[in-house]
C-alpha cells in the first residue's frame, strides 16, 4: 500500500509541478505574484468543463483550447491590471490581483453557479492500470505524463529561446532590456500569457478527477506558493522536483502521520528545508 | 607607525576561481593605503572580506581597536565590525532610494545616539562636511550616481570610524569633483581618520597615498609608496599602462 | 426571484394593491390576483419581518443558494393562497395576526463566521422577529451568538454538529431550535439500519470505518461514530480524519481501503465525497455499504457521480426524497415549487431550511402574537405538524433539538435516491448489499 | 544623423534639461561633457526613449523618433550604454551579450558580432558562462559597452564609459573606440574630460542643464570655462 | 504653548480621524451594526498596523500574521472559557505567548530573505492552523466559544447588545495607543533601522546594524499588536476557531494595509476604512443574492482604486507632500544657476 501512496504522490506531484511553473513564471521570473493564479486555473477548469458539457469534447483533446483560453486571459490580466501597477511595490500588484480574483472567483459563480461539476465519463476515467501489486490510475498517470511534458516545454521556451532570455532580462531591469530593443510590454504579456497557458492546460489534465466549483483552486495556489519557493523562485526545473518532492511529501505524511496533517507536513518540511537551503531546494 | 589592521595571507576562492590569494599587507594608523590593480584584480572582494562580508576562505585579519587592544576580526559579522570602527562604502552604490538624503545619514548617525534629534544634529555636520547641505530633502531615488557615491561616503562618516574604507569613491566624477574628494579625504586624514581606498584614478591616487598596494589577479604585485609604485615595471604593465605611465614622467 | 436584492424586499412596503406580485409570479402559484385584491386589509397589518443568514457566496455558497430558495418558497407559500390542503398554504397570510404577511430579509455570510456575525446584526437591528440559517455548524453558532444578544429567536435548519444543541458547548439554547437531526440521531439511525442489513439481508457486517472532515461538522460525527458503534455491535478499524480542503482523496482512500472495513462512514461534503468516490473505484474497492452524514451525499450532483461510477452503495439520512411525492401531497407540491426555480429535487438541508420559516409562522399562528419572547415561547412547548416531513412532526427538547427528526435512510440506486429504511409505508425499494 | 532641437525633458514634474540643441553628424564622436547632475544622462535617456520629452524634437537620420516607445528606437539603429552598468545579473555574459543583439534577426551575424566582442575584450570570453552579476566592477562596464555594439548600432550613446576601468583599459577602451567610430557614431558622456575631448570631434558643454559652449574637441579644451569647471585647473 | 500647536498641526489629520471615530458611533445612535462594522474596522486596521511593522517599515513580507492574531483570540478565549482568567490577562497572556512565538520562531526564519520568507509565515500559520483543528485542549475543529457572561460585565467587558459603545471605545484606545506607537517608532531610531534593512541588508550592515535582531525586534512588535487585535476579536466575536489562522485572514491585515499605504502609519486606518465601507455597501447594495455579484463588483472597484493610486490611498497625500518639497527644490535650484554640480563646493 505504501508504494501504491507513494506512486499517487508522484502523480499528483507533476500535476502541482505545472500549476508551479506556471507561478513561478509570473512571481518567480517577473516577481509579479498573480493572486488570481488559482482563478486561472479555476477558469481553465470550467472552459475545459464547458468544452465537454457543450461538444462532449475530452479534456485531453480540448487542452489546447483551454491553455490558448487562459492565455488570452493572462495576457488580458497583464494589460488591464498588471501593467498599470508595476512601478509600486510588489504588494500592489497583489492587491490589484486579490481584486481581479474575487471578480474571476464570483464571476464563475455567477455563471456556473457554486454547484459543483463533474467531468465524467472521459477517456481515462477512473480506469487504472494494474502493475503487480498497485494500480496506477490512467486519468492520473495522463496528468503526470502532461504535466512533465509541458513543464519541459516550458522549460526549453525559456532557456532555450530568444524570447525566453528576453523574459528573464526584462523580469531583472526593465528598462534596460528596452534599451536593448525589447518590447517589454509584449515580454510581460507573453509571460502572464504563458503562466496562464500552463494552469489552462494543468486544468484540463485535472477535470477528469477533480470537482469543479468556484473554491476549488485556492488550495492549489497555495501548494504552488510553497513549490515556487521551496524550488527557488524563477527556477522551472526546481518547481518540476519541488512539485514532485510536495506530491510525495503530502501522500508519505498523510499515510504515516493521519491525512489532517498532510499539508501541515509539507509547510514543515517547507521550513526545515529552508533552513539548509535558504534559497530554495535549486537556489544558490 | 602602528597598525591598525593587518591582513595576512589572506585567501578567498569563488569556486575554481581565486579572487584573492595569499595577500598580506599592513594599514598604519592615520594614513591613507591605496589599493589598485586591474579590474577583477580582487579589490573589492578584499574589502568584503576585511569587513566581514564574505568568510575569507583561509587568512586573518587583525585589528587594533583604540585602546590598543588586538583584535581577530577574520569572518566576524560585518554589523560587528563597524561598530569596532570599520566602515565602507560600496563601488556598486546602495543609496537608500526611498529615504533623503538627510536621513540616509542619520541612519549612520544613529550607531552613536539613540535619540532622533541628536542624529540629525550628526548628520548636519556630515551633510556640510560633504558638500551635501542643499541636497538634504532629495529622495535617495532621484540622485545622480555621483551624488549617490557623496551620500555613501556621508553615511559612512556618519557612523564615525576610526577606519574608513572606500571604494571607487570618485568613479565617474569629474576633476574639479575629485579635487573636492581629495580634499575631503585629506581632511579626514588629519581628523585622525585611517583610510583604505580602493581608486582607478591615478591623479587622485598618488598625491594623496602613504602608501599603495597593487594587486592583479587575486596576488599582491608590490607594495609601496606611490612613486615607487609608478616606476614599477610590473604594475605599469598589468595596471598603468605605458601612456599612464608617459604621461606621468612628463608633469 | 433570483435576482431580487434584499434591500428591495425590504423597500416594498405592503401596499394594498401590489402585495406580493413577485412572489406571485415566480412561485407555482394559481390564486387570481384580483380577488387577492379584495381580501388584503389595505395596508393596516404590518408585515413580519424574518431574517436569514446563508452563505451565498464563498466556499459552501454551493448549497446556501438553493437553501435561500426553499426558504422564498416556505414564504410564497405563507403569503399566498395555495390550492393545497393545508392552513399554511391555503391562509394567505398570518390568520393569527389578521393576514399579516412575512418580510424575509436576507444576509449572505460569504461562507464566513465573522460576516455571519454581522450580517446577523444588521438583520437584527431591523426588528426581525426571528432569524434563521445558516447552513454550516460555525456559521449557525455565529449568527446563534447575536440572536441571544437580541434575544430573538433563532430557528436552525440544516446544521447538524451535535454541540449546538447539547446544552454545554454554547450559551443561546434559550433562543436556538434546530431542526435537522443532529449526527448523534443520525449515527444511531445508521447502525440500526445495518443491524437490520444483517439481520434480514445476512450481509454479515462487522468491521466498519469512517472518513471525515476535520470541521465542527465532521469532528462529531467522527465522535458518534465510535461511541456508538460497540453499542450496536460494530468493530471500528480506521477513523481517517482529513483537511477541509484537499486535491485529491487517494492517500485518504488507501487508508480505509488498507483497513478493508465492510461499511465506511463518510462525513463529506459534496466535493471531497466525490473524490473519495473515484478514489473507491479507481482502486477496485467495494464495500457493502457507504454510510453518508447529511452533507454531500444530498447533493443532487452526487447522483450523477454515483450513475456515472456505476455504483450502488452510497446510502444516508435524508429528510425526504422524490420518490415519496406521492405518498405526501404537500411535499410535493413543495417539491415542484422548489424545482421550477433551481431544477433539482428538494434536498435534506433545503427541506430543513423550507421548514425553519414554516415553524416561525405555525409558532406565531399558536402564539397570536409576533413578539420574539411569545415565539419562543411557543416554539418550546408545542409539537409542530410538518407534513412535509416522513416523521410528519417537529418537536424541539430544552436544548433546542428537534427530537422528532429521526432521519430515515436512502439509498442511491442507480442514480436514484430509493428509501430503504425504516418507515415500511415510505420504503420505496429494498437495499441493495454489495457482497 | 542626430538632430536635439530646443529639448525640454525631466522626471515626472522635475525639469531636467532646458531648451537644449545639438546635432551628431555621420561618423562623428561627440562628446557631452558637464558635472554631475546637469543632465547629461538625462539627455541620452531622452534619447534613446526611456524618458519622455516635455517638448522639443529628436530626429534621427531624418525621422521623428521623440515619441517612440524604446525598443522601436533600438530598431532605428541607437544603442545606449546606460550609466552604472545596469547588466543583467542573472544571466550570463554570453546571455547578456546575446540580448544586446536582440533585435538582430540573423543567427550567423550574431555569432559574428559575438566573436568580434570577445576578441575586443578577452576576459568576457574567459567569463563568459558566469552571471553577470559576479564579475568585478570593471569586468561589468566592459560587458555593458559590448553589449551595446552588439546590436550593430549606427549611432552608440555611451554613458560614463570610463567609470571604474583601469588605467590600461580606459586606454584600451578609447582606443577600441576610436577604432569603432569608423563605422558607428558615437555619442559619448564621459567624466575624464581631457581624454573625452581628445578623442571627440566635436564636443558640448551642459551646465544645470542648459547648452554652455559647443566646439570642436581642441577648441573645448583650451576654453577657460572648461578647463576652470571640469579639469580642475 | 508653541509647540502643543506644533504637535496639533503636525497631527491634524490623526486628529481628525479621531474625532471621526469618536463621533461617529454616536452619531449613528443605538446601531449595533454600524458599531460593529467599526470595531472590526479598528480591530483590522490595529492589526493592520503591526504588519505595516513589520513589512512597511522593516520590509519583510508577512503572510502568516494571522498566526499572532490566531494565537491572541485563543488566550483569550482558552483562558476565559477553561480558567475563567478575565480577558485584559488573557490578553496580556496572548500578548506573551505571541511574542515569544515570534521571537523563538522568527530568528531562524529569518535567515530567510524576501519571498522565502514571506513564504514561511504563510507555513507557520498554515502549521498552528492544523495543530489547533486537532488539539481537542482548544476544542479542536470545534473551535471554542466564550461564554456570555452577564455577570460580570466590566471585568469581562461583554457587550450588551445594545450598546456596544463602551467595547467600541475600548477598542479605539487601543488602537489609538498602538498607532502613537507606531507613530514614535517610526521616527526614532529603531524607525530609522527597520527602513535601512528593508532597502539593503549590505548598507545595513555596514552601518552597523544587525539586521537579525531589528527584524526580529519588528517581529515581536507586530506579533504582540496583532495578539491585541486577536484578543479583541475574540471578545467581540465570542468564537474562535481554526479558520483564524488561516490566508484568508493573514490577507485582511495585508490588503488593508497595503490599499491605505503600506509604510505609512495611516494606511492600515485608511485603507481599513475604505476596504470595508467598500465590502459593506457592495454587499448591502447587491448582496443576498446568488450570483455574488456584491464580490464582482467590490473587485473591480478594488482594481479601480489600486490601479488609479498603486500606492495605496496615502499615496495621494504623498504626492501633494512631494510635490510642495520639488517646487522648493526647483526654486532652490534656480537660485543656485552657475554652479557646477549642487553643492559639491564648485566655485561659483
Ligand atoms: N560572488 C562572486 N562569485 C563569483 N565570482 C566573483 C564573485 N565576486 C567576485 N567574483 C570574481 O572575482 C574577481 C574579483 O572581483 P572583484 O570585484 O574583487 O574585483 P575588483 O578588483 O574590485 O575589480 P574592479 O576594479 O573592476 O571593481 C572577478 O573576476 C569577479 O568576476
Ligand atoms: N528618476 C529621476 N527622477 C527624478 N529626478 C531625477 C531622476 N534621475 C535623475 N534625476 C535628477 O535629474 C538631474 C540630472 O540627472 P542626470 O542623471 O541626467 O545627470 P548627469 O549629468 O548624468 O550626472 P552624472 O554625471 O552624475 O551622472 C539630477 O538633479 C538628478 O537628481
Ligand atoms: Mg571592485
Ligand atoms: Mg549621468
Amino acid at each position: 500500500m505504501l508504494s501504491q501512496v507513494i506512486i499517487n504522490g508522484i502523480m499528483t506531484g507533476f500535476v502541482y509541478a505545472l500549476v508551479a511553473v506556471g507561478l513561478t513564471l509570473t512571481w518567480g521570473v517577473m516577481d509579479i505574484i498573480n493572486f488570481a493564479h488559482g482563478e486561472f486555473l479555476l477558469w481553465g477548469m470550467y472552459a475545459a468543463f464547458g468544452l465537454w458539457s457543450l461538444f462532449s469534447l475530452d479534456p485531453i483533446l480540448s487542452l489546447p483550447v483551454s491553455a490558448a483560453l487562459i492565455f488570452i486571459l493572462g495576457v488580458f490580466t497583464y494589460f488591464v491590471v498588471v501593467k498599470r501597477v508595476l512601478k509600486a511595490s510588489g504588494l500592489t500588484a497583489l492587491l490589484a490581483t486579490f481584486g481581479l480574483s474575487m471578480v474571476l472567483k464570483n464571476l464563475a459563480q455567477m455563471i456556473f453557479t457554486a454547484n459543483y461539476k463533474n467531468v465524467t465519463n472521459t477517456i481515462f476515467a477512473s480506469k487504472t492500470i494494474k502493475l503487480g501489486n498497485f494500480f496506477i490510475r490512467q486519468d492520473y498517470l495522463a496528468a503526470a505524463v502532461g504535466s512533465l511534458t509541458l513543464t519541459l516545454l516550458v522549460l526549453t521556451f525559456i532557456n532555450k529561446t530568444k524570447t525566453g532570455v528576453a523574459i528573464k532580462a526584462t523580469s531583472m531591469n526593465r528598462s534596460t532590456a528596452q534599451l536593448m530593443g525589447i518590447n517589454t510590454d509584449r515580454i510581460f504579456a507573453i509571460t502572464f500569457g504563458l503562466s496562464g497557458a500552463c494552469v489552462g492546460a494543468a486544468a484540463a489534465l485535472m477535470v477528469p478527477f477533480t470537482p469543479i466549483t468556484p473554491g476549488s483552486c485556492t488550495l492549489y495556489s497555495v501548494l504552488a506558493f510553497v513549490i515556487v519557493a521551496l524550488g527557488g523562485f524563477g527556477n522551472i526545473t526546481g518547481a518540476l522536483y519541488a512539485g514532485l518532492l510536495v506530491g510525495v511529501v503530502e501522500a508519505m505524511g498523510g499515510y504515516f502521520l493521519g491525512t489532517s496533517f498532510k499539508y501541515a507536513i509539507i509547510f514543515l518540511m517547507y521550513l526545515i528545508v529552508m533552513q539548509i537551503r535558504p534559497k530554495g531546494l535549486f537556489g544558490w | 607607525m602602528k597598525s591598525v589592521i593587518e591582513i595576512r595571507n589572506l585567501t578567498m576562492k569563488f569556486g575554481e576561481l581565486m579572487a584573492n590569494e595569499d595577500v598580506s599587507f599592513d594599514i598604519e594608523n592615520n594614513g591613507i593605503v591605496s589599493l589598485i590593480g586591474p579590474n577583477g584584480a580582487g579589490k573589492t572582494t578584499l574589502f568584503n572580506c576585511v569587513t566581514g562580508f564574505y568568510k575569507p576562505f583561509s587568512g586573518k585579519v587583525t585589528y587594533w581597536d583604540e585602546a590598543g587592544v588586538e583584535q581577530d576580526i577574520t569572518g566576524r559579522p560585518t554589523h560587528e565590525i563597524c561598530r569596532k570602527g570599520i566602515t565602507r562604502n560600496f563601488q556598486i552604490v546602495k543609496t537608500l532610494s526611498e529615504m533623503t538624503v538627510e536621513q540616509n545619514i542619520m541612519t549612520g548617525a544613529f550607531l552613536h545616539t539613540n535619540k532622533t534629534s541628536e542624529a540629525r544634529d550628526l548628520a548636519e555636520g556630515v551633510l556640510r562636511r560633504t558638500g551635501l547641505l542643499a541636497r538634504k530633502d532629495i529622495l535617495g531615488r532621484n540622485l545622480t550616481i555621483a551624488e549617490r557615491k557623496r551620500v555613501e561616503i556621508a553615511r559612512a562618516l556618519a557612523t564615525e570610524p576610526r577606519v574608513l574604507m572606500l571604494d571607487e569613491c570618485m568613479a565617474g566624477l569629474n576633476q574639479t569633483e575629485i579635487k573636492d574628494v581629495m580634499n575631503l579625504i585629506l581632511d579626514l586624514k588629519a581628523q585622525g581618520l585611517t583610510l583604505l581606498v580602493v581608486e582607478h584614478i591615478m591623479e587622485a591616487i598618488m598625491p594623496i597615498s602613504d602608501k599603495i598596494v597593487v594587486l592583479d589577479s587575486g596576488k599582491k604585485i608590490a607594495e609601496g609608496p606611490p612613486q615607487e609604485i609608478a616606476n614599477n615595471d610590473e604594475v605599469i604593465k598589468a595596471y598603468l599602462g605605458e601612456k599612464y605611465h608617459a604621461k606621468s614622467k612628463k608633469s | 426571484s433570483g435576482g431580487k436584492t434584499t434591500e428591495k424586499t425590504e423597500v416594498e412596503k405592503p401596499a394594498a394593491t401590489d402585495a406580493t406580485p413577485a412572489e406571485k409570479t415566480d412561485g407555482a402559484e394559481k390564486t387570481d390576483p384580483a380577488e387577492e385584491t379584495e381580501k388584503e386589509p389595505a395596508g393596516e397589518v404590518e408585515n413580519v419581518k424574518l431574517g436569514a443568514v446563508l452563505p451565498l457566496t464563498g466556499a459552501t455558497a454551493t448549497t446556501g443558494a438553493n437553501l435561500k430558495v426553499a426558504m422564498e418558497v416556505a414564504v410564497d407559500l405563507i403569503n399566498n393562497s395555495h390550492d393545497l390542503d393545508w392552513d399554511i398554504a391555503k391562509n394567505e397570510g398570518i390568520a393569527a395576526l389578521n393576514g399579516a404577511k412575512i418580510e424575509l430579509l436576507f444576509g449572505d455570510c460569504q461562507s464566513d463566521a465573522t460576516i455571519a456575525s454581522t450580517e446577523a446584526a444588521n438583520l437584527l437591528e431591523k426588528d426581525i422577529v426571528g432569524i434563521a440559517g445558516a447552513y454550516a455548524s460555525g456559521f449557525s453558532a455565529a449568527v446563534a451568538a447575536q440572536a441571544l444578544e437580541y434575544n430573538i429567536p433563532m430557528i436552525c435548519g440544516s446544521s447538524s454538529s451535535a454541540s449546538l444543541t447539547d446544552g454545554k458547548t454554547y450559551d443561546f439554547a434559550s433562543v436556538f431550535n434546530r431542526i435537522a437531526a443532529n449526527d448523534e440521531m443520525e449515527t444511531k439511525e445508521f447502525y440500526l439500519f445495518l443491524q437490520h442489513l444483517n439481520e434480514k439481508y445476512n450481509a454479515g457486517i462487522k468491521k466498519v470505518a469512517i472518513a471525515y472532515i476535520n470541521n465542527a461538522y465532521g469532528i462529531h460525527a467522527d465522535e458518534m461514530f465510535a461511541q456508538y458503534a460497540p453499542e450496536y455491535g460494530f468493530e471500528v478499524v480506521a477513523q481517517v480524519a482529513y483537511e477541509p480542503t484537499i486535491t485529491a482523496a487517494d492517500t485518504e482512500a488507501a487508508q480505509i481501503i488498507n483497513a478493508n472495513p465492510d461499511v465506511v462512514f463518510q462525513a463529506s461534503y459534496i466535493g471531497d465525497l466525490t473524490m473519495f468516490a473515484q478514489a473507491y473505484k479507481a482502486y477496485d474497492y467495494a464495500p457493502k455499504m457507504i454510510m453518508c452524514y447529511c452533507g454531500g451525499f444530498q447533493d443532487a450532483s452526487f447522483a450523477e457521480v454515483a450513475k456515472g461510477l456505476g455504483v450502488n452503495y452510497y446510502s444516508g439520512g435524508q429528510a425526504s426524497a422524490e420518490v415519496l411525492s406521492d405518498k405526501m401531497p404537500v411535499f410535493k407540491y413543495v417539491n415542484e415549487m422548489y424545482k421550477t426555480k433551481t431544477g433539482l429535487d428538494i434536498d435534506g438541508p433545503a427541506l430543513e431550511e423550507f421548514a425553519s420559516i414554516i415553524l416561525f409562522v405555525q409558532a406565531m399562528e399558536i402564539a397570536g402574537s409576533s413578539e420574539p419572547a411569545d415565539i419562543i415561547n411557543a416554539l418550546r412547548n408545542n409539537s409542530f405538524d410538518a407534513p412535509y416531513l416522513t416523521v410528519g412532526k417537529i418537536e424541539f427538547n430544552e436544548n433546542g433539538q428537534n427530537i422528532e427528526m429521526a432521519s430515515f435512510i436512502t439509498q442511491l440506486i442507480d442514480g436514484v435516491y430509493q428509501v430503504v429504511f425504516p418507515l415500511d409505508e415510505y420504503v420505496t425499494s429494498e437495499p441493495i448489499v454489495n457482497q | 544623423m542626430l538632430k536635439v532641437k530646443n529639448l525640454n525633458t525631466g522626471y515626472g514634474n522635475v525639469q531636467v534639461i532646458y531648451d537644449f540643441s545639438c546635432e551628431v553628424n555621420p561618423g562623428e564622436v561627440v562628446s557631452m561633457v558637464g558635472s554631475n547632475g546637469s543632465g547629461k544622462s538625462t539627455l541620452l535617456k531622452t534619447i534613446s526613449g526611456i524618458v519622455r520629452p516635455f517638448s522639443g524634437e529628436i530626429e534621427f537620420m531624418g525621422e521623428r523618433i521623440d515619441r517612440l516607445p524604446a525598443h522601436k528606437i533600438v530598431a532605428r539603429g541607437i544603442a545606449h550604454v546606460p550609466e552604472g552598468r545596469q547588466v543583467f545579473g542573472k544571466l550570463s555574459v554570453a546571455e547578456n551579450l546575446m540580448m544586446g543583439a536582440f533585435i538582430v534577426k540573423d543567427e550567423v551575424e550574431k555569432k559574428k558580432r559575438l566573436d568580434e566582442m570577445f576578441e575586443l575584450f578577452p576576459i568576457l570570453a574567459e567569463r563568459s558562462k558566469q552571471a553577470a552579476e559576479t564579475l568585478s566592477g570593471g569586468e561589468q562596464q566592459m560587458l555593458a559597452i559590448a553589449r551595446g555594439l552588439m546590436s550593430s548600432p549606427k549611432l552608440l550613446l555611451v554613458d560614463e564609459l570610463s567609470l571604474g576601468l583601469a588605467p590600461v583599459l580606459v586606454e584600451r577602451v578609447l582606443e577600441a573606440l576610436k577604432l569603432i567610430s569608423k563605422q558607428v557614431t558615437i555619442l559619448l558622456v564621459e567624466q575624464k574630460v581631457q581624454e573625452a575631448l581628445e578623442i571627440a570631434d566635436r564636443g558640448y558643454v551642459i551646465q544645470n542643464g542648459r547648452l554652455v559652449i559647443t566646439g570642436t574637441g581642441a577648441e573645448l579644451l583650451e576654453s577657460e570655462i572648461v578647463k576652470q569647471a571640469y579639469m580642475g585647473m | 504653548m508653541v509647540k502643543i500647536k506644533n504637535i496639533f498641526k503636525e497631527n491634524l489629520f490623526a486628529l481628525i480621524l479621531l474625532a471621526l471615530f469618536i463621533i461617529v458611533p454616536l452619531a449613528v445612535g443605538k446601531n449595533a451594526d454600524i458599531h460593529n462594522i467599526i470595531i472590526y474596522i479598528l480591530i483590522y486596521a490595529m492589526v493592520g498596523e503591526g504588519w505595516n511593522l513589520i513589512t512597511g517599515f522593516a520590509g519583510q513580507t508577512s503572510f502568516g500574521h494571522a498566526a499572532y492574531f490566531g494565537i491572541g483570540a485563543y488566550a483569550v478565549a482558552v483562558l476565559g472559557n477553561k480558567y475563567d482568567v478575565v480577558p485584559w490577562a488573557g490578553m496580556l497572556a496572548g500578548i506573551l505567548i505571541a511574542t515569544t512565538l515570534a521571537f523563538l520562531i522568527n530568528f531562524q526564519l529569518f535567515r530567510l530573505k524576501g519571498h522565502y520568507f514571506a513564504i514561511a509565515t504563510l507555513a507557520v500559520a498554515e502549521i498552528l492552523r492544523t495543530l489547533f483543528s486537532v488539539w481537542t485542549y482548544v476544542g479542536s475543529g470545534d473551535g471554542i466559544k466564550i461564554l456570555f457572561r452577564p455577570d460580570n460585565k466590566v471585568l469581562w467587558l461583554a457587550i450588551d447588545v445594545r450598546n456596544r459603545l463602551p467595547f467600541l471605545y475600548i477598542t479605539l484606545a487601543l488602537f489609538v495607543l498602538v498607532f502613537i506607537l507606531c507613530k514614535s517608532l517610526e521616527n526614532s531610531k529603531m524607525g530609522f533601522y527597520w527602513k535601512a534593512i528593508r532597502e539593503s541588508h549590505e548598507v545595513a550592515e555596514s552601518i552597523g546594524i544587525n539586521p537579525q535582531h531589528y527584524k526580529v525586534y519588528a517581529m515581536m512588535l507586530s506579533a504582540a499588536i496583532a495578539a491585541v487585535g486577536g484578543g479583541l476579536y475574540v471578545q467581540f466575536f465570542k468564537y474562535v476557531d481554526s479558520v483564524v489562522f488561516s490566508l484568508d485572514v493573514s490577507m485582511i491585515f495585508v490588503l488593508v494595509t497595503v490599499l491605505g499605504g503600506i509604510g505609512n502609519v495611516y494606511g492600515p486606518i485608511i485603507g481599513s476604512i475604505i476596504y470595508y465601507t467598500l465590502d459593506l455597501s457592495m454587499r448591502r447594495l447587491f448582496g443576498g443574492t446568488t450570483s455574488g455579484i456584491n464580490l464582482i463588483i467590490f473587485g473591480i472597484l478594488l482594481v479601480i482604486v489600486v490601479v488609479y493610486q498603486p500606492r495605496g490611498i496615502m499615496g495621494i497625500f504623498d504626492d501633494l507632500v512631494n510635490r510642495r518639497r520639488l517646487a522648493k527644490e526647483k526654486a532652490l535650484q534656480r537660485l543656485d544657476t552657475g554652479t557646477p554640480g549642487e553643492g559639491s563646493g564648485g566655485k561659483a
